[in-house]
């Protein structure tokens, strides 16, 4: 990226507001995400112009109104073929995706699994709130079972994906989880995953207080967050809890909660670590109902990260090596081809 | 006028022919297209003008000597100006049953056919699935045809036997034997193969050895046998002076898309996703990295399109290729182009349809999806190729128009032109038109903010490339507020915006050529209205019945949407239109809609092109009936 | 006539009228469309006659008080035959400064506007985009109207202070006290509301209280206040005698499915992706489990069609729903059914676009897609509904078709008539039309093999289902060779099935009804021809311009494809053709293709339904035009 | 199923070959593929006439004409959806899908996943020759990165996927994989599939001499097979070799090799569990390329196995217990709704 050479005097949230309303409904968790990446932008130190955001459709995809970026609202969850033809045209661009759980789990789900192997650069931020909210509230494929919806009367008889399994089984090279309501965490992750040379995959949890709220209190609010929620960090062991009394240690492949506050030592606990495929593959299995005794707590934070080229860096090396090798080839070589003939006059 | 000519206690009859249709016909193992292509090669080299039409089997291959699996390869080849492949074969070259089973119907009475006789023993004869018994080489119904049976096998083998090589190299060079004896019938000099062979073998000295003696063979065995007493002279044709090359209508295309990117100098991007018979445009424009054409098998239609409107969106000339059930797959998103005013080529060759329908067949039945298969008021201008080699200019156009006009064009080829070859004179690249595709950098409102969709006189907006400071704005499938492109649900800015997206489309009218009479008068009695592939048939049979004193004209339609500004005048110039289409009339529709006028049709849809004769016939029929 | 009541020391004007138009509009907090249906029940429950008209902000909720969250509900009642929400309001209910600001210019002149003072303080001013210092209720800009200003909301706070609720609790009485005031003002009995409210909040008596006393405390400042000294009476409509509900066309669409599936003995399975303003008939249809009904939310629209596509295939009668958007995918799927013969509803509740679009409003542009928009030749019939009762016909209609014709169907609805709603004269379950969708359980074809596409004189084939013995065969998307359904790729086959399955949708036409003229002389100088949603304007247009002595009549099609036998000749009866769409012309071009009659188009693409009066003024000077 | 109660008269292989030339190439492993699955139905005991083939668009899904059974061979990409209809239409029929890998994986990719997901009982047979056969030889998601085709003359860029690794990721309730070259594992895993009470995925290395030749012959042919496959058995420790002088313990979440030859002990190798997700990821994990040194041996066998509901069983329970509650609402009171009211004549 030519960004370095170009570094812009430095902005602030608001130089990334667009003149446009917000129209989400009153406490919305897109508000805060909206808040967070305008906020973190200004770090960046990317030239305003270079920012494209590409979104499906969605109350999260209207996203891409509310920044005074470049913008592409696209179709409902195509916003990833859209973007990898973006990146794949200039690489100068700082691609960024906003899709909601339905855009890219259900109708985007193709695209999802294909970006995440090909691993183009684009920072993909999905909001989940478990629903449909721009169609007013059908359940999602991240949606749990049994949830009672327009759609669902009886309840949902979908099992649902769990997010990062998927993009994990389709070869994502990051994954990482965060919170609407913790803005200091959005923040941390939005900028680890701009680090990300590849596609940086971040769930979003957003409270969609019309059509399903709450989903996420149990890890939102103050009086369960500390106990449910596993903050993950690389290299440091997994403790969690108000008094940070309870740690997490892998019993072969079965994580195990421990309680320190029995005065264990936390030597053994898990430590952390982003490159382990296999290790994040079990962190994304922590996903079990909060409403169950004895559930574990859900972990948020990077769970992997992977250095792998990108799919545009392959290809503009293809083209680099090819013009080294023969030099582009004339348009009246290329007319002409191998074999002519000529008939006289 | 035929002549005599005696050579060495032989006498040959050599026959003077205006033009030859030759077909080539054995199994996908046999080279068959190989073959036919060396010997077009040749006579377009000796500067015969020619069209060729391969038969590919169904998609999967089927079973060596069964009738599924037989690969065709036609070529019609002559003094004069050819226009189609042919009707008839002059001339059928069968390599085996099966071959001769699939192709003995379009052998002209008291034409040639060629048979390898090894190739009709019991069990081929089995599997090309002839009745018990049956031995079409001897039971009489080959009588009116002049038979050639040649154990092409046996007489390869003894050739070949010194070089040894093992039987499966040997027998690979049966068709090298075939195409000697056909240039010694034709009288085509060896050369233009001989120089192919080396080529390509040059690092298998024993095999370039082996083609070349089976090529010889055949050659002299037709030159010494006795059995062989005609030779067929073919002059060359009077075609325009200048440089010339064979070239395919999907190799057309690709070249045609690659030069109007760097004529507008704009990176070319396709987004595709592979289906027969469009693959080929893939493959071809992913050889050329070294230009820098990018291109990205999608892992559909729809990721394939938009990719290419991601592309664009960033400043590359962004195209899609596909067939009909990718087209159709992709609608969604060119009504997502439509309304955002991207520029984008979206390339249909057509094929049998509905459905998975015939693959490998051939169809003009995507009209009408072209024009109005998307939801919504979502125009779109529509061109349509009609040889192969008009597939260049068309790809051309098709691109010229997207970036000039920003929008999404639909250009319409098919398997027919698409993989059928003819020689083309091509341009220098200096020659082609301009294309002029401008990004803004400044603000078009200054003082206020950058306006994505203020118009200019011809209705189309100001292109921006993401990186230009200052002209941020966000785009979108939702209806915008005109100018500025904000979203609005205004009852009256949507009526607005839906008719200055039909009126910019519209006026692309005005920088198209006009529609001309192709051949004939422009008063006439009977006006044969065409599009896309039936160009060639058309024009072959309006000129052979004009030249037989009928009172027909052709007027052939590049532009199907918008038509061309005076084409209600042109077409007023006739008593009666009759529009010849590979579908039930779609064409017919849009001009009884647009025009009032009692077209009627003439409809073919066998997957296969329309021939001459019956052009001929239902053109006569129609200016006979009141 | 208008006739004085005296009544405890106040004298009321009772203004008599044939019909009302009622207008309410507040934020989508304010409970409108609860409010706008109460009434309307109330007023269907009194006999009258009547039309509503939801208006829903653009999907998302805009912040409350602001223009674009403005939830209205639009009710026509009256003594007369109502076939439109009506063009203007009588009376105007804003809640707030927005809904005053967004629905003012469609009040009549002298209309009544009824606003609630609290919402127009500074606040909502801004938030309504009022220009700094403006003061709509006081600087005049309601000359001309009769403003009924009242501070509901200190009123409500008034009469509920003793329940002991909360303020936000009692905020939500407002719109009660606004109905209450209505049904004094229209002379209606609040019983019909007493009880929707008892029934609602049984299990909250204190909520249940709140409601029933804020509507009385309207009722009683109505009766008691000075200042409100006009009443109107509007007489219940001389209505066919009969057992009526009231039904939104969606809704009538779902149980249109559902009486179809349960007449012909099949279970209904529906496969969907949600989409506005499609997605009620998913939600509707999945409370039917009971009845066996299955609702398969699918991934997309492409999986929704397939899924029913299955279904279908194993027995049951499959159905799809969508609208622009998501049918555009469903394309290539519906050639599947198309070429495959498989019975299968597909239905397109069109909105505005083209792509994304306005996804609130209604559109009739969807037309040349749905006959047009597949690759190939893959025709297939479509139907329109012109109500929300006729939504009912045509969904069983559409289903009967497609089982008894084995063929997909496309249905066209629109956003307009889907969610609005009428009184319906509904029928008996008995005195359906009786469906036939039987299967095969003996071979067709003794001593050879099952022939799975051998046609009866309708051109129909025999339906299977997997599990019946002895009949076991494969169908799919390649051509298939006629009568055995293998695959074929013999030119003259694929050319028969082709004309086949053309035939079979053109021979429907022997089964559907002849084309009639719905208002007017079967000679006319003039025909307005309609289909869809724009029936009721269209009819209501027509129906006065008669009764002021034009020449004129309305013929309105449900069958858009084919078109019913005999419409060349009922066209044939007038001088002129106008035809109204909601689109550039659809209708119009496959009228003048078919027919080549100069029909000329009135188009209106506003995401708004037609008015009668700018009809009215259409057809006039179409008449007067020569 | 009803199945059980109408026993058909036993059939043999022929009864389920349909009267169309087979027109695979010669060579084909489809064929194979053909053979094992007209072999092991007679053994399923399940009525002739209610097995039904679903396929897509490919040479394999030509599949469906060569049964002499129920049969779709529908659109690209599609079967899956089309299957998942029929299954909750008729719970009598034995649905079997066949798909190729880029039929599944590619255009079908999205339905792909959700199947995983919702577990509809459809026996899922994807044959992998990691190329698209019927339109000639383009690479596909699980060709090797850098593979050479018409579409890629300078190599694929596109990082392919671990098709099993996707199916977990997405939920899949079973996992297998076979090969075409061995009729007799081919056998046992398709009866296992057929057992099995949800979608059972089922990838089989399939050759395509034309365009992809031998691309698995380092798991098929003699010289390699034993050296390079490793047949896993539920319970049965991870052993293969020649010579059985090979196994697999697992050191954490890493596989490792032992040498047994070497005299170690057996004990302490990795037994197999299908009912291990986790260990199933990192089994379907063992993909390394056989080309590089200390690779993996590639893993053959039913990698995972659960049970959980399927989603037309909970789909029937809901119709059941509606109508057990509210017993089925008559036409007549569907039509009229709640609010009627009479106009007098
Ligand atoms: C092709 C197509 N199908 C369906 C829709 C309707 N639609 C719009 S957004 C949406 C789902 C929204 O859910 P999600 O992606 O989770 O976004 P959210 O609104 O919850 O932020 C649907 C079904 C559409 N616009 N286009
Ligand atoms: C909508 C659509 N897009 C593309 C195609 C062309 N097409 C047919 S099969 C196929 C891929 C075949 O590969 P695979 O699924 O691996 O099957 P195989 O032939 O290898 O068995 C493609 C791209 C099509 N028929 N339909
Ligand atoms: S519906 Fe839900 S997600 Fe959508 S804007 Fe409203 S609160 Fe947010
Ligand atoms: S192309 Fe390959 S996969 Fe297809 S039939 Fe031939 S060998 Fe088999
Ligand atoms: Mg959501
Ligand atoms: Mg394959």
């Amino acid at each position: 990226m030519s960004t370095e050479t170009t570094v812009p005097a430095k902005k602030t949230a608001k130089d990334f507001a667009s003149d446009q309303d917000v129209k989400w409904c009153p406490g919305c968790g897109d508000y805060a995400i909206l808040a967070q990446v305008q906020r973190v932008f200004p770090d960046l130190n990317v030239p305003k112009e270079n920012y494209v955001f590409v979104s499906g459709i969605g109350c999260s995809s209207r996203f891409t109104y509310y920044m005074d970026t470049y913008g592409v609202h696209s179709i409902h969850g195509r916003a990833a073929s859209v973007a990898s033809g973006v990146r794949a045209t200039n690489r100068d661009l700082d691609v960024w995706l906003i899709s909601g759980d339905g855009d890219s789990l259900s109708i985007g789900g193709n695209h999802f699994i294909h970006l995440m192997r090909r691993n183009f650069e684009i920072k993909y931020l999905m909001f989940n709130n478990q629903i449909y909210g721009l169609t007013k509230g059908q359940y999602s494929p991240a949606s749990q079972k049994g949830i009672q919806t327009k759609s669902a009367p009886m309840g949902s008889v979908d099992e649902p994906f769990n997010p990062l399994e998927l993009a994990i089984g389709a070869k994502s090279t990051f994954v990482a989880r965060s919170l609407d309501r913790d803005p200091k965490h959005q923040q941390y992750v939005i900028k680890r995953a701009h680090e990300h040379k590849g596609t940086a995959f971040v769930e979003i949890y957003q409270n969609c207080p019309v059509f399903n709220d709450g989903a996420f209190f149990t890890y939102t609010e103050k009086e369960t967050k500390m106990e449910e929620c596993l903050f993950v960090e690389h290299g440091k062991p997994m403790i969690y809890g108000k008094n940070n009394d309870k740690g997490i240690k892998l019993d072969g492949m079965k994580p195990v909660i421990v309680d320190l506050a029995g005065g264990a030592s936390p030597d053994g606990l898990w430590i952390h670590d982003e490159t382990d495929r296999m290790k994040a593959m079990v962190l994304a299995g922590m996903f079990d109902n909060p409403a169950h005794a004895g559930h574990m707590p859900r972990p948020f934070g990077v769970f992997y990260k992977e250095n792998r080229a990108t799919y545009e860096d392959d290809l503009y090396a293809q083209i680099e090596l090819a013009k080294s090798k023969k030099g582009p080839v004339s348009l009246d070589k290329i007319l002409s081809g191998d074999k002519t003939w000529t008939i006289a006059g | 006028m035929d002549t005599i000519e005696k050579k060495a206690g032989k006498t040959v009859e050599v026959k003077h022919a205006e033009n030859v249709v030759v077909r080539f016909s054995g199994d996908s193992g046999d080279g068959m297209q190989l073959t036919g292509s060396q010997f077009t090669d040749t006579s377009a080299f000796f500067g015969q003008d020619l069209s060729t039409f391969p038969e590919f089997p169904a998609e999967i291959r089927a079973p060596a000597g069964t009738v599924a699996g037989v690969s065709g390869f036609q070529v019609n080849f002559g003094s004069k100006e050819i226009f189609t492949p042919g009707d008839e074969y002059d001339v059928l070259v069968a390599m085996n049953s099966a071959g001769l089973k699939s192709d003995l119907h379009k052998v002209k009475k008291g034409g040639i056919i060629l048979v390898n006789t090894a190739g009709f023993d019991k069990k081929n004869l089995n599997l090309a699935k002839y009745p018990e018994g049956a031995d079409p080489l001897n039971d009489g119904s080959l009588d009116g045809f002049t038979v050639y049976k040649i154990d092409v096998t046996r007489l390869v083998k003894e050739a070949l036997k010194e070089t040894g090589l093992g039987m499966k190299e040997i027998e690979r060079s049966k068709n090298m034997f075939v195409l000697g004896f056909l240039f010694w019938m034709f009288d085509k000099s060896m050369d233009y193969t001989m120089g192919f062979i080396t080529e390509k073998f040059g690092k298998k000295p024993e095999i370039m050895d082996a083609n070349i003696k089976a090529l010889k063979a055949g050659y002299n065995y037709g030159d010494t046998t006795e059995t062989f007493t005609t030779r067929w002279k073919v002059d060359s044709a009077k075609m325009p002076a200048g440089v010339y090359r064979q070239i395919t209508g999907n190799h057309a295309t690709s070249i045609g898309l690659i030069c109007a990117a760097e004529k507008a100098g704009l990176d070319l991007f396709l987004g595709s996703y592979p289906i027969t018979p469009a693959s080929d445009i893939l493959h071809e424009l992913s050889k050329y990295r070294a230009n820098g054409v990018k291109t990205f098998q999608a892992e559909d239609e729809i990721a394939a399109i938009c990719s290419a409107i991601g592309a664009s969106y960033a400043g590359a000339l962004g195209v899609t290729t596909s067939s009909g059930p990718g087209i159709a797959l992709k609608m969604e998103a060119m009504g997502l182009a439509v309304i955002t005013e991207i520029p984008l080529v979206v390339i249909n060759v057509q094929r049998g349809g509905p459905s998975t329908g015939l693959p490998t067949k051939t169809e003009q039945a995507d009209l009408l999806q072209a024009i109005h298969g998307r939801h919504g008021e979502a125009p779109l201008p529509v061109i349509a190729a009609s040889t192969p080699a008009d597939c260049f200019e068309c790809a051309y156009e098709a691109a010229r128009i997207a970036l000039e006009h920003m929008t999404p064009v639909m250009l319409l080829t098919d398997g027919y032109i698409a993989n059928g070859s003819e020689p083309w004179k091509f341009p220098n690249a200096a020659d082609l038109k301009p294309i002029t595709a401008t990004f803004v950098t400044e603000n078009n409102n200054p003082g206020g903010k950058f306006l994505p969709y203020k118009r200019d006189e011809r209705g189309v907006r100001p292109r921006t490339k993401p990186g230009t400071a200052g002209l941020e704005h966000r785009i979108g499938g939702l209806e915008k507020q005109d100018e500025t492109g904000n979203v609005s649900y205004d009852s009256a800015n949507h009526e607005k915006m839906v008719h200055l997206r039909q009126e910019k489309i519209e006026k692309i009218a005005n920088y198209i050529p006009l529609a001309h009479v192709d051949s004939g008068k422009e008063k006439a009695k009977l006006c044969v209205l065409g599009w896309g592939s039936t160009a060639g048939a058309i024009k072959t049979a309006v000129l052979e019945l004009i030249a037989e004193g009928h009172d027909v004209a052709h007027v052939h339609l590049r532009y199907v949407n918008p038509f061309p500004k005076n084409l209600g005048e042109v077409l007023a110039g006739f008593d009666k239109v009759l529009i010849p289409e590979m579908n039930l009339g779609q064409l017919r529709q849009l001009i009884r809609a647009k025009y009032l006028i009692p077209a009627t049709g003439f409809n073919k849809v066998q997957g296969l092109p329309f021939t001459v004769d019956e052009l001929k016939v239902k053109i006569v029929e129609t200016l006979n009936s009141k």
